[in-house]
């Protein structure tokens, strides 16, 4: 039971603990304690005290560090072409309403009810080699596509694909803030598109742009089944390099290790997150 | 005291001119748009659609060799997809609601009152997503496997909830802080205790957004594989799985395709219904822009 | 500067007609206040003066020119919003400069017109604040500041002062004015403060419904509405529906000289009833007295029970339940399809009147 | 009824196979016991119920695990020592055996079936006449066709890995015994893998997309389905049953090299001793290895026996004369597998020339 | 039917202390408004009668019992907030009975008291609707009703009308007065419209800076404002800044009797100027004359250019630039650390004056 709904109130206290119980005891079961459980278990060994070394190996070995640069790229690549192709999209729906807006808005959100899966598996059908788009370009007698299949740019196409739902309500939701008449302001004192974007929609949203760039590098961080399938054998991105560090090469150590240092990168993202959230709240709209 | 002014005559004068009507502006823009995405987003699953009833279909040819149900009877007709659909729709079901039922409380908590930790437990729903799952894989089954709960529906439940606090908590928080404090407190005025509050009052005018929370977590959680996988087998198969068995391994793409139009059924309806509940700002609101 | 003309507007929102056929010239150096219920379609009109909407029908001409397809930026015109709408990831000075930055001024220009621009507003002294450090009257200074620096033709303000309190609208209206005189520019007030439309313009624009009522000066639009709707929208106004026979009108037991026949309604300004010795005219009942300090409303029945509210001079104490005559002085007659017909007891007028009228 | 779950995270051919034949002759060979073919695809899926199944031996709980179709016994780390596999030497299995010895590599596996690496390529662009029958030629028709061959990931699936494997062999005198599980030395495998891996950075830029690599034999067989590449390594069983369901065009050509066979592979069934139904996960791997089962998996599966030859019927011999072949040459799991896995990713994979 | 006893109340968040040192009893059936500034503290004061906060110091007692630390939904008042707080997925209907709801009536009389209380607030038919399919002035008045459904005790109002428009708040207000008169119950209102709060209190409460400045009937504190503040914030006043010597106050130009000395203000209200003849008295600069059709206020200048607003009869008609003489007939002079002096002069009263004074 609620006890009281005011701060500050003793009541309050006790049952807003009582209320978040259950998900975190939750939390602390199944997630936070195997995860301590791991980090643990990389810098501990029963029997023979504290070591680092897997993460010395890993910080050494140019394999790996290739593996996390990889990632690194293929991630902030993915997140800023998710914000560059949903960013006009939402700017459209922002300002504009009517049927086509409203198609234009389904037909964007339609991938977040495709799983990664089948997201790969049409990929290859269309853009795969002599997949559709090189069967259309044969039969209008037009050289055929370099196929990204199996390059790097894959999984990046997939990604943004299979991002782009995400990423465009989180850009809506930013550009909510921005009232129209601020904008029909600017616009009375003869501010053309370009600038309207870049002196006064894009300052207002620069918290959400921020808060959309690290939502998308927690999720791509780790993404797994489409750098897997559509992706170049090396370098992997951490997803499936821990996969088959863990699975083939036998070697749970170095696996959670890999995991502990991606949980890292997400944290911190994960920080970055919570501050553009805070900073986005105080700002009035 | 004077006579009335007469009016200016810029009335009298354009009385004559004729009524011309001029036509909306056309929203180029937006066929713009819905060409391009229609291209991007539609045309994988045109050809996967078309795929689904080829029975041959080699390059070059535009159209398909052979056309056929063939496959659409081979997949339809096992008994285990059919399962694993029920199965996955009872699962997802399951933890949606039950997941909806501890959240939602446990968001409020956030949302409105003040409890010591309140910022750390919050920010503590990340790992769920910034730890890699496999990670977590030995620990869990360990876990799991002393209180037997490994192949079974309840097992399958439990951990696939856990996937979902991040979006169950954080979405909620902020639909919760976007309700009026006043709507609250005018209830409580006419003499609603806290508890009636929360559910005649806060909950509905939450609703659009929590819709989308429960949405993503449905799409989610009907989609998910790892965490099925580690607890589901041997007993317990979703749909999903069978569809990735189908698609990763198979040599005919066929079934893949077959399953893939047969899940755009339910896609479309759940499109339908979450545009009928929220628009997008709901949505977005959730994620805290 | 500059004389906007309307010519056959109309505006549609799909099935919604917000504004129909209007002809309306609104001369260069003029403030001209448009007056209506809600959703009679005031934005509209400026929002159409501005280029934020494109008229469905008709054209608007600025000095002769047509505009109708020229969007916001090309058009001689500012607006100020109701909601301000200022940049809050700008400072003040930002935000006023911003308009002569996109006119590719030299900075020591911007910097010396943005000084003088926030003088003419009060506000000099503020140019480094951010918006939200300032107070919602100042803020809306700001947005003024920002519409009259880059010097238009036509300042548009669409009830600028709507969410600020009494003192500080009745000061920022007296504003307003001052500048917009002063600089001679034309402007358009939305406003739905009948006070503030009477105080501050040169003419009056009543809307209702999407259709012009009437357009006057304060004064005659006051004294002399054309429709029984002007009447009862601007100022106090008792309206008695009542029957017209014989050379009377008969409305809730009231009973004054008109001419016609049929039914018609009796309006009846709360200042142009004087309350008299009981004997010496008709008799009303005395519901309440509101001290309004400079002057005293009274709230009383008629005979039958209808309504009447009688305007005072402050010094008058009345009490609840006393009966006392009243003499009214002024009275329009609104009957179906007729001009108005306006009338006025032949009453001794004071000193000061024959001096002043 | 006891139901033994029996997992399996092979090509879509082998589950059915499972399912198709193996499960009703079991089940009426064995009433009261229940076959239940649990598919756990991909591969890393399995990992995670093996994962499981060290923890339940720990904890000493049921697994929920009886069999695995096929499984690397090395793995998972530790496991062995962990005694999580079953010794099949000491299992007192009837059939044991009848088992091809070449094929046992660890006893905690039990070899039941086999099968080989070829060559497929599609004959509309290579004549049958033309196809390389010797390693030398092979690589020079890859180099002479750039972007015309692909192998798949050696971890995922096999069929590349094999054909890593052949050049292991190729660089090493074309001797296969000389890797066996135990004697695995990093300096010799540091030594000769280098050689390999150069041979196969000399090939890669006429690859595919000038060294693009599958994940896994399904990718592959598409790719050569749709015409992308025109020669592909991929496991026998495999490519017939494809062009038998129409997946592969009937003019593709198979061809196995002659100077020494591409690797085959024995699929090693393990069953855990905490296995809830361990007696009767025994008696299905002895079922397996009877001569019922030993004849689908050459006539329905389109493998090779997991038990030798001899002790098959001289009919069956007879009748699959021209696809025996005289020996399989195999590559040795544990150590050396991880090695040249790792060591693919490592030193092959990363160097792909894009320009 | 209630009492409402404030003693000692102090409210602080954080560092701002938003009410101090308050005491304040409210009577049985008494409609009291609460007028000050934005952010003097009024919802503050509100929000502690209703228990949506707690006080950090002091009592707040309802009809002897204390209630400080009772929640909101165990105190007998009800509150109408400013955005009225519609539950907009109820019907209207919905809204008001809920109230009844918690308290388990029989269903037969939730809808009989519904019916009747909509009734009450003109709006019977109107149970079916959704709060969104209504006009923004229905939407008040459902709010109205659902706190006067319950039937409280003390009906508590938040600038309940600050966002309509001037005639709707107008009618609404009247509305609101003739409804608590008509049950009886106690009303406290927050506006900060002095029009609105002189138009319907029993008695003014006069907040600034969470301080109490005065408490009095509306034309006691129109007429008779205990400090500067007061004189200045309650109806339109000329406050010049002048200095006491000699029995008089030299102020702008303007010299009046005044005992005392030192600086001091002098508030005159512009309807205790008269305009009289240029060679009778003081004289002024008009600079506009602004119509309101009810009176007329001239905006002019003193000889040392100060502001001086005079209102005057409807009827009078002056240029701007002309010079015309003023007599002050009342005035008041504020002086630091005194009490305010109200000065009159003795100038001829009319005969009505005398008849009802
Ligand atoms: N963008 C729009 N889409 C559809 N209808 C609209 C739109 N803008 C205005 N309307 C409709 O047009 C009519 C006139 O609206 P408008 O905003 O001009 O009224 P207003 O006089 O400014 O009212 P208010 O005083 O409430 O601001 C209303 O019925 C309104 O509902
Ligand atoms: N919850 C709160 N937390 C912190 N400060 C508050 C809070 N509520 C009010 N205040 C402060 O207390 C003071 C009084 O606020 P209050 O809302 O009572 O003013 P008000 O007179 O109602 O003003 P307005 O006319 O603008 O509504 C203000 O300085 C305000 O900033
Ligand atoms: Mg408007
Ligand atoms: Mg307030």
């Amino acid at each position: 039971m609620i006890a009281a709904l005011r701060s500050g109130v003793a009541g309050g206290r006790l049952s807003g603990l009582l209320l978040v119980a259950l998900p975190v005891a939750l939390l602390i079961w199944l997630v936070l304690w195997p995860v301590l459980q791991a980090i643990v278990g990389t810098v501990y060994f029963p029997g023979t005290g504290f070591s680092t070394a897997s993460y010395a190996y890993f910080f050494t070995d140019a394999y790996s560090l290739r593996n996390l640069w990889l990632t690194l790229w293929v991630t902030a690549l993915t997140s800023v072409l998710r914000v560059a192709v949903a960013m006009p999209i939402a700017l459209y729906l922002r300002f504009r309403s009517g049927p086509v807006a409203a198609l234009v808005q389904a037909l964007a959100l339609f991938p977040m009810f495709v799983p990664s899966v089948l997201v790969a598996y049409a990929f290859i059908r269309v853009l795969g080699p002599n997949g559709i788009v090189d069967t259309i370009l044969v039969a209008l007698h037009l050289p055929k596509l370099a196929s990204p299949y199996l390059t790097p740019a894959g999984p990046i196409i997939g990604l943004v694909w299979d991002g782009l739902p995400l990423t465009l309500l989180l850009l809506l939701s930013g550009l909510g803030r921005v009232s129209i008449a601020s904008v029909d302001a600017a616009r009375d004192l003869g501010a053309g598109s370009f600038t309207l974007f870049t002196r006064i929609i894009l300052p207002r949203i620069q918290s959400s742009i921020i808060v959309t760039l690290a939502f998308n590098v927690l999720g791509l961080f780790s993404a797994f089944t489409l750098p897997f399938l559509l992706g170049p054998a090396s370098p992997e991105m951490m997803g499936p390099y821990m996969q088959r560090t863990f699975s083939d090469n036998a070697d749970p150590l170095n696996a959670t290790t890999q995991a502990v240092i991606t949980f890292a990168f997400c944290a911190a993202f994960g920080l970055i997150y919570v501050r553009a959230i805070a900073k986005g709240r105080k700002a009035p709209a | 005291m004077t006579d009335l002014a007469t009016l200016p005559p810029s009335g009298a004068l354009q009385a004559q001119q004729k009524r011309v009507r001029r036509r909306a502006p056309v929203d180029w823009t937006g066929f713009a748009f819905l060409i391009g995405l229609a291209v991007v987003i539609l045309l994988p699953l045109v050809v996967t659609a078309v795929w689904a009833f080829a029975e041959v279909w080699r390059f070059p040819a535009i159209l398909p060799q052979r056309v056929g149900l063939g496959y659409w009877q081979e997949t339809l007709s096992r008994q285990d997809v059919w399962q694993a659909l029920w199965l996955s729709l009872r699962i997802t079901t399951t933890v949606t609601v039950i997941s909806a039922v501890i959240c939602f409380p446990a968001a409020y908590a956030f949302a409105r009152l003040d409890f010591p930790g309140r910022n750390m437990l919050f920010l503590a729903f990340l790992s769920v997503q910034a730890f890699p799952k496999f990670g977590l894989i030995i620990a869990t089954a360990t876990i799991f496997l002393t209180l037997n709960l490994i192949g079974t529906f309840w097992g399958v439940v439990l951990i696939q909830l856990v996937g979902t606090l991040l979006y169950m908590i954080w979405i909620p928080v902020s639909a919760f802080q976007g309700v009026d404090r006043r709507l609250e407190e005018a209830a409580r005025d006419v003499g609603a205790g806290p508890m009636r509050v929360f559910w005649s009052i806060t909950l509905p005018q939450a609703l659009p957004t929590l819709a989308a929370a429960i949405l993503i977590t449905f799409v989610n959680t009907f989609y998910e594989t790892d965490a099925a996988w580690l607890i589901g087998l041997p007993n317990v198969r979703t749909m999903p799985m069978v569809m990735i068995a189908f698609i990763n391994n198979a040599l005919e793409v066929q079934y893949g395709a077959v399953l893939f139009v047969f899940l755009w059924v339910p896609s479309f309806l759940l499109m339908l219904a979450a545009r009928r509940v929220m628009g997008a700002d709901a949505f977005a609101k959730g994620l805290g822009g | 500067m500059a004389q906007v003309r309307l010519s056959g507007i109309a505006k549609a929102f799909g099935k919604v007609t917000a504004l129909d056929a209007m002809d309306l010239v609104i001369e260069d150096g003029e403030l001209v206040c448009l007056l209506g219920p809600s959703g009679s379609g005031k934005s509209t009109l400026l929002r159409l003066i501005g280029g934020f909407e494109t008229p469905s029908e008709g054209t608007i001409a600025i000095d002769g020119v047509d505009v109708t397809r020229l969007p916001p930026e090309r058009r001689p015109t500012a607006m100020v919003f109701q909601s301000h709408a200022l940049w809050s990831h700008m400072t003040v000075h930002g935000n006023i400069a911003f308009g002569l930055k996109l006119r590719r001024l030299p900075r020591a220009e911007i910097r010396e017109r943005v000084e003088r621009v926030l003088d003419l507003v009060g506000l000099s002294g503020y140019g480094a604040r951010l918006p939200s450090q300032l107070s919602g009257g100042q803020q809306q200074r700001v947005a003024l500041a920002r519409s009259l620096v880059i010097e238009p033709k036509i300042l548009l303000l669409d009830e600028p002062f709507a969410s600020l309190d009494q003192h500080l609208r009745e000061r920022l209206r007296d504003e307003v004015r001052d500048i917009q005189q002063r600089l001679g520019i034309t402007a358009v007030f939305v406003t739905h403060g009948q006070d503030e439309a009477l105080a501050i313009s040169d003419r009056i624009v009543v809307l209702a419904d999407g259709r012009m009522q009437q357009v006057g000066r304060p004064g005659e639009i006051y004294a002399e509405p054309k429709t029984a709707f002007v009447a009862g929208f601007i100022g106090a106004m008792n309206m008695l529906d009542g029957t017209l026979a014989d050379g009377e009108i008969a409305a809730g037991g009231l009973k004054l000289p008109a001419e016609g026949s049929g039914p018609a309604r009796l309006a009846i300004r709360p200042e142009d009833i004087a309350l008299s010795e009981p004997e010496e005219g008709r008799m009303v009942t005395v519901r309440r007295m509101i001290d309004f300090g400079s002057h005293v409303v009274v709230d009383s029945t008629l005979a039958d029970g209808t309504h009447l509210r009688v305007q005072t001079d402050k010094a008058v104490r009345v009490e609840a339940g006393e009966r006392v005559g009243i003499r009214v002085e002024r009275w329009t007659v609104f009957a179906e399809g007729e001009e108005p017909r306006r009338y006025r007891s032949d009453t001794v007028r004071s000193f000061r009147d024959v001096r002043y009228a | 009824a006891t139901k033994l779950d029996l997992y399996t995270s092979s090509d879509a051919n082998i589950s059915d196979f499972f399912s198709n034949v193996v499960k009703p002759a079991f089940e009426a060979a064995n009433p009261g016991v229940e076959l239940n073919v649990v598919i756990a695809r991909p591969a890393a899926a399995l990992d995670a119920v093996v994962q499981r199944a060290l923890a339940a031996l720990a904890s000493k709980s049921d697994p929920q695990l009886d069999v695995i179709e096929q499984y690397e016994p090395m793995l998972p780390a530790g496991g062995i020592e962990a005694g999580l596999w079953t010794d099949f030497q000491k299992a007192g299995l009837a059939n044991y055996g009848a088992v091809n010895k070449l094929a046992i590599q660890t006893a905690y596996g039990l070899p039941y079936r086999g099968s080989q690496v070829l060559i497929a390529y599609d004959s509309t662009k290579l004549p049958k006449d033309k196809a390389p029958k010797t390693f030398a030629d092979l690589v020079a028709w890859i180099k002479a066709n750039p972007g015309q061959f692909i192998y798949n990931r050696p971890d995922k699936g096999g069929s590349g890995g094999n054909f890593i494997n052949r050049v292991v062999h190729e660089v090493s005198g074309r001797d296969p015994q000389k890797f066996k599980v135990d004697n695995f030395n990093q300096a010799t495998a540091d030594e000769v893998l280098a050689k390999a891996w150069a041979v196969l950075n000399d090939i890669a830029p006429s690859l595919y997309e000038k060294g693009a690599y599958t994940s896994g034999n399904s990718a592959s067989l598409q790719l050569l389905a749709q015409g992308a590449v025109t020669m592909i390594p991929a496991w026998s069983d495999q490519v017939l049953q494809a062009i038998a369901k129409g997946v592969l065009p009937e003019t593709t050509g198979l061809v196995q090299l002659t100077d020494l066979a591409l690797c085959g592979g024995f699929s090693q069934a393990v069953v855990p001793t905490n296995a809830a139904h361990r007696a009767e996960a025994l008696k299905f791997a002895d079922f397996m290895l009877s001569e019922e089962m030993q004849t689908a998996v050459i006539e329905k599966l389109g493998g090779f026996p997991g038990v030798d030859w001899s002790t098959l019927p001289q009919a069956l011999h007879d009748k699959y004369a021209d696809v025996i072949p005289s020996s399989i040459p195999t590559f040795p799991s544990g150590e050396w597998t991880k090695a040249v896995q790792d060591g693919w990713y490592r030193n092959v994979a990363p160097n792909i020339s894009r320009t």
